[in-house]
């Protein structure tokens, strides 16, 4: 590991909690500038992570930040150089304006310079009109984007992200992804980057881990992570249909290596007529995009991407019969 | 009951008249329970905060002790200033047994526990979330603790008003150290056992009524305080 | 003059103050001029000292701090040295206290008397006898209730005395006989409540005439007489004490004027002295 | 209003808060059995509107529920014939199941059923290994999905849902939505749906209502709503982008009848080598989809979809030039 | 310094030998203070939850009465129900004066505004989003008070164990309506100060140590179930 390039090194961290193991991470790292995104089922362990690396959550292993390892004594100075968004927004109860100049304070900017920071990174977040509200009354999403304000304003070289958007409108949304990909970039700021949206995640982070269980699944490029999961679990977890061998026979499809579990995007598979006969189950949506789960007369299901407007057509209802086809280019071999 | 009544034309009559030092009494019972209870306020509030807050050991073996504290006699805690402070005792030369001093020490002992329990158990109540949102923040120890303070607060003035109407209302203490000395260490408290065991009865009740009406004024900050708080 | 009521309330002190006539002072600022004086809880429940003290300072330029406690409890301040000078009423334990070497200069100051009283109905037929050691032993007879003060002050000295002299047994746990452990008039309230028989100096008595419809069974006993004397601790056993003080105030209180004042207390609230000065007179003999 | 037919009718409905007009409701009506979505920025009031109807937040008006108007001493009886979601799911501090067992004991459901039931909807939400953790000791994500199986264990006839599936990762949130549209279909269960995902919406509510400001802006099928924006503001949480005459022009778009301002969703506008030229200002994503914004010679920006999987290409660097086109027959016209 | 070593050693002798009756004064003193806080927390839960929670007319004033009630002085608590309680007062026929019956109602007095304000300040610290969870779970309101009450069990705790405190360690009003009787009404505290008045200031501590020994159990409770807490 090499100091000058290394914002966050993680060794062999543990966390148990109420008895549990709810985090076992041999190593991760996130160099100097660039972003991690961490993708995982709710209670995979995400929010631990974070809290552990940033110091906040007491843990076994090491926790490295910018070459200094954590020990008693420094953390106080370490997590000055880190901001946290957590999961639930918290805002202390003072006006909102005084809850971003706080950070600031803490973080040694002057009285004057922080009034001015904290009122721009408050409209920047688009909730300058708040800045002497009291932060116990404000809506969920907007005590998220406070919280993002506080967060950037320290300008800090690492920044931990749990759901950062998860309460905030999609106009909104947008707007800060595109906001804070051109801000980690320009201020060459690291980040650790939990989020549900692969969007987010493909956008902001050239490399994702899967965590599952507290353990990563899997870590690589984002684009290959989310496009070509590697075990089942991950599959699932990613939204992939996964197949035996049964449905693979029934749908035409060759295992490559005697592998035998194929794991399907939902934008693999389409309604075909020239298909294989297949039972509607129900239709589903969320984070933009609408599915049809059908089901093979082999007993697996499959999701088929349908788009979100056509969603509560009677033609879809559950119990009606459709024909499904799968790209074969598309279908992900499961070595596991 | 004709007892109340009289206990209540007396109290007016003394309020309006001044008589029997009312107004110096009431004054002097301000002072002593205002500096023990700030005294008290001064050690237990970082104290309470820091039972609450920190990690260390014996952290549990000094709440307990609180928590028992706030059981501790007056009478007891006025015998062991009183053992310090009597010129056979430690501290004796000091001169301060029979002293407004001697009270708010002996007062201070017997508020200072309820500070800090009540103070330690209103930080507790926090959200386990703002201690982390505050660490997070980069807040150093004395940042850390100013803001956990800051958003107890409302729980550290609770704490405050049990100091300050625990030694407001006692006299075991009171008499012991402070000797019930006219014009000197005579507060609402001695000077109505004064009168009860002089028979007065009627002037006891009414000392003690003046001194509600003392701790009702008190006590309105708090109760101001928190019908803010609910408003919300 | 000293006609103060006992029971006016805290204004006792300053009333008293201004209406004491003085004596010239003629002492110097004294180089210590605080005192403790330890006494028996009648003379300032009484309001005795509320007069006695402003005098005192006024004419010495002394500042008295006046520790009302048991005739006890004023006894081990003195032997720790926590008092400069005593005003109590326990005569056998002053008498030790002496012995003992931690107190000198004991001088009479004053006496009055201690009344048998219990409830009008007069339950153990007290009404009548002529000596207190009568009145004892039918009392126990008739296991009549008797409120007992029990916490060692010259008060319930006496009367645990009072039952030796009878040749009773101590009536020490018997379930007529309370014990209250608290103070002369919170022992009378409770008499008051449980219509008890109890023993109570006068002055205390006379000072809750009012506030007690118990009426006074026997008195005028010579075993009842209540005395009280001054005791300067010892200050070759105690240096620590401001004997200087403690002699000033001692001189006062078997001064004449001091004297005047005590025999006049009280007379014009209840017709009659609560205290009889007795300074330079021989000591009593009966107890 | 006909009782038989209106689940939750609200009229003239305002709520004051800290001294503002947060809700300003002349009138809102959900039928028995229909899903009702509640859309608009954060602080638009969404929240708000969902506590004024449950009757869990004073308010000025009146709040109709299954035909019985809601005033002193009915509040608890009509309650019970609802359950809310909140946004942020706050559990008791008793374990997990009791989270669940005690909102069926306070609708009557007796001690055995009770355990069944709630350990039925605990699976149900794939949460039933937390059933004995404390649920103060459970994830963001597992709080909120608790607190869903709470509210559909008690089978209420009428929902409120404060964006309920928020903190849920995605595989679940499809799960979820799915069973919950074929949940309210069966059940003829009512719902009031506050969200931010138009998949969402449009796979769980046939009407949508746009809040903003604590107004509704626009009422209307899911589809139409969406789709076509009456008013810039609409427009713009849409996440249409707004061109005005200028733009309009150099675009080539011909307004109707006189009208000048044109609201393009960003499937409507594309990268075109025979378009107009614009420079890119940054890329932005959420909701699972991808958007480049760029901004015209006009000075108006334009957002157009783009596969996630492009967005850090360095061909869509901020500062490049590209050539947009728009597709005129997919631009709404828009009269405010 | 030596009396401190003297009362140690004499509070080992007393609990050695039973001398002066203290066990049985120790077991009433349990008896009183457990019936009196039992009576206080019976009044005063319900009330402080109510007053925190309920909107009514008069609430606020309640909650006044209570903050203040807490700088209620024992004497002249003691003294209302000695004026109520005795023969001459309008209760005298009940034949309570001077039984720990009376001493029950004079600490109950004196608890009860403890209970009833620390009860309020505890609710009133939960978070907002509670009451409305509750509420939507279709709660009555009895079903509304249980589980408020249930979340900030630890603050009642805390508010149960005040009003213990306030009990256990006053003697002006077990004074003034038990009258101290040996046998009957004297407690740890009473027993204490006759031994003050008798000048065996050992003893008297002996009693003050024995009496912080019972709080120390007692409270316990409370810091066991904070320490729980904590450790989440
Ligand atoms: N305070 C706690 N005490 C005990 N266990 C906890 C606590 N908080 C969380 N857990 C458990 O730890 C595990 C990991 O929780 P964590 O909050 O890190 O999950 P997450 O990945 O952030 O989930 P989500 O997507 O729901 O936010 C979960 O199984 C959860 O039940
Ligand atoms: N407790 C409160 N006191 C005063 N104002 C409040 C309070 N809570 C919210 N508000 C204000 O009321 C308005 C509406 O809030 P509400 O929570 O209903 O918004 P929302 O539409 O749910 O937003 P979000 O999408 O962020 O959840 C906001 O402007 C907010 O600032
Ligand atoms: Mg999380
Ligand atoms: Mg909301």
């Amino acid at each position: 590991m090499n100091a000058g390039t290394s914002a966050l090194a993680l060794h062999y961290l543990r966390v148990r909690r109420a008895g549990r193991d709810v985090l076992d991470v041999p190593h991760i790292e996130v160099d100097v500038g660039e972003t991690l995104a961490v993708l995982g089922p709710n209670g995979a362990g995400k929010s631990t992570l974070l809290l552990a690396a940033a110091l906040l959550l007491p843990a076994d292993g090491e926790v490295t930040i910018f070459g200094e390892m954590a020990r008693r004594g420094v953390h106080v100075r370490l997590r000055r150089q880190t901001a946290t968004v957590f999961q639930d927004a918290a805002l202390l109860d003072m006006t909102v304006r005084q809850n971003v100049e706080i950070a600031l304070a803490m973080h040694g900017v002057g009285g004057p310079e922080r009034r001015t920071r904290a009122e721009e990174w408050l409209g920047r977040l688009g909730v300058a009109h708040l800045a002497r509200q009291r932060g116990h009354a404000v809506s969920g999403g907007e005590a998220q984007r406070v919280s993002l304000a506080r967060a950037f304003a320290v300008r800090p070289r690492l920044l931990f992200l749990d759901e950062p958007f998860a309460g905030v409108d999609h106009a909104t949304r947008a707007t800060l992804t595109g906001e804070l990909r051109a801000l980690l970039a320009a201020e060459g700021t690291a980040a650790l980057f939990a989020t549900h949206d692969h969007s987010e995640a493909l956008l902001l982070a050239p490399r994702v881990v899967l965590l599952d269980a507290g353990r990563p699944l899997q870590v690589g490029p984002a684009t290959d992570v989310l496009a070509r999961p590697e075990s089942d679990r991950a599959a699932r977890f990613l939204g992939f249909s996964v197949l035996g061998p049964a449905s693979c026979t029934l749908l035409g499809l060759r295992p490559v290596d005697g592998v035998t579990r194929a794991a399907i995007a939902p934008e693999a598979a389409r309604l075909d007529a020239g298909g294989v006969l297949a039972t509607v189950r129900r239709v589903e949506a969320g984070a933009g995009a609408g599915r049809l789960l059908v089901e093979l007369a082999s007993g697996d299901s499959i999701a088929i991407a349908r788009p979100v407007e056509t969603l509560r057509d009677a033609s879809l209802a559950a119990g009606r019969e459709v024909r499904v086809a799968v790209d074969e280019a598309r279908v992900v071999w499961l070595a596991r | 009951m004709d007892l109340l009544l009289d206990a209540l034309r007396e109290a007016v009559r003394l309020l309006r008249t001044g008589d029997g030092d009312v107004y110096s009494i009431t004054l002097r019972t301000a002072l002593i329970t205002s500096v023990s209870t700030f005294v008290a306020a001064l050690v237990g509030l970082p104290l309470g905060l820091g039972i609450a807050l920190g990690r260390f050991p014996g952290q549990r073996a000094l709440l307990a002790m609180a928590n028992a504290g706030t059981g501790l006699p007056p009478v007891v805690a006025g015998l062991l200033v009183a053992v310090l402070l009597w010129r056979s005792g430690p501290l004796g030369a000091l001169g301060l047994i029979y002293t407004p001093w001697a009270m708010v020490i002996a007062q201070a002992l017997i508020a200072t526990p309820l500070v800090v329990s009540f103070a330690a158990a209103g930080v507790m109540a926090l959200p386990p979330a703002l201690h982390l949102q505050i660490r997070a923040m980069g807040a150093g120890s004395a940042q850390y603790l100013w803001l956990v303070a800051r958003e107890a607060r409302l729980a550290l003035l609770v704490a405050v008003m049990a100091g300050f109407g625990g030694v407001v209302s006692e006299v075991g203490a009171a008499m012991m150290v402070g000797g019930n000395l006219a014009g000197e260490t005579r507060v609402l408290t001695t000077a109505a056992v004064l009168e009860v065991n002089r028979g007065n009865f009627g002037t006891a009740l009414a000392l003690g009524l003046i001194l509600l009406l003392f701790v009702i004024g008190v006590s309105a900050v708090l109760t101001t305080a928190q019908a803010r708080v609910r408003r919300r | 003059g000293g006609d103060t009521a006992p029971g006016a309330g805290p204004a006792a002190t300053t009333t008293a103050a201004a209406t004491t006539p003085t004596p010239t002072p003629t002492a110097p600022k004294p180089a210590r001029p605080e005192v403790i004086l330890a006494t028996t809880t009648s003379t300032q429940d009484s309001g005795l000292l509320d007069v006695l003290v402003p005098a005192f300072q006024k004419a010495t330029g002394y500042q008295v701090k006046v520790i009302a406690v048991g005739s006890g409890a004023a006894m081990q301040m003195g032997e720790r040295g926590d008092a400069d000078v005593l005003l109590v009423h326990s005569p056998a334990a002053e008498e030790k206290f002496v012995a003992d070497g931690f107190g000198v200069e004991r001088t009479l100051v004053m006496h009055n008397d201690f009344v048998v009283i219990g409830p009008a109905a007069d339950p153990a037929g007290l009404k009548g006898s002529k000596t207190v050691a009568e009145v004892m032993k039918k009392i126990a007879d008739k296991k009549a209730t008797f409120v007992s003060r029990g916490d060692n002050s010259g008060t319930d000295v006496l009367e645990k005395n009072l039952w030796k002299g009878t040749n009773l047994t101590a009536p020490k746990g018997q379930s007529w006989y309370l014990e209250t452990g608290q103070g002369m008039g919170a022992t009378l309230t409770v008499a008051r409540e449980k219509q008890a028989y109890t023993v109570t100096d006068r002055a205390t008595f006379l000072a809750f005439t009012g506030k007690s419809d118990l009426p006074i069974l026997l008195e005028g006993d010579p075993a009842l007489l209540n005395v009280y004397h001054v005791i300067v601790p010892n200050p070759a056993r105690l240096p620590k004490t401001n004997t200087e003080g403690g002699r000033a105030f001692k001189a006062f209180l078997v001064s004449a004027d001091a004297q005047r004042m005590i025999g006049d207390f009280g007379k014009g609230k209840y017709g009659s002295p609560l205290f009889f000065a007795d300074a330079g007179k021989p000591e009593p003999v009966a107890r």
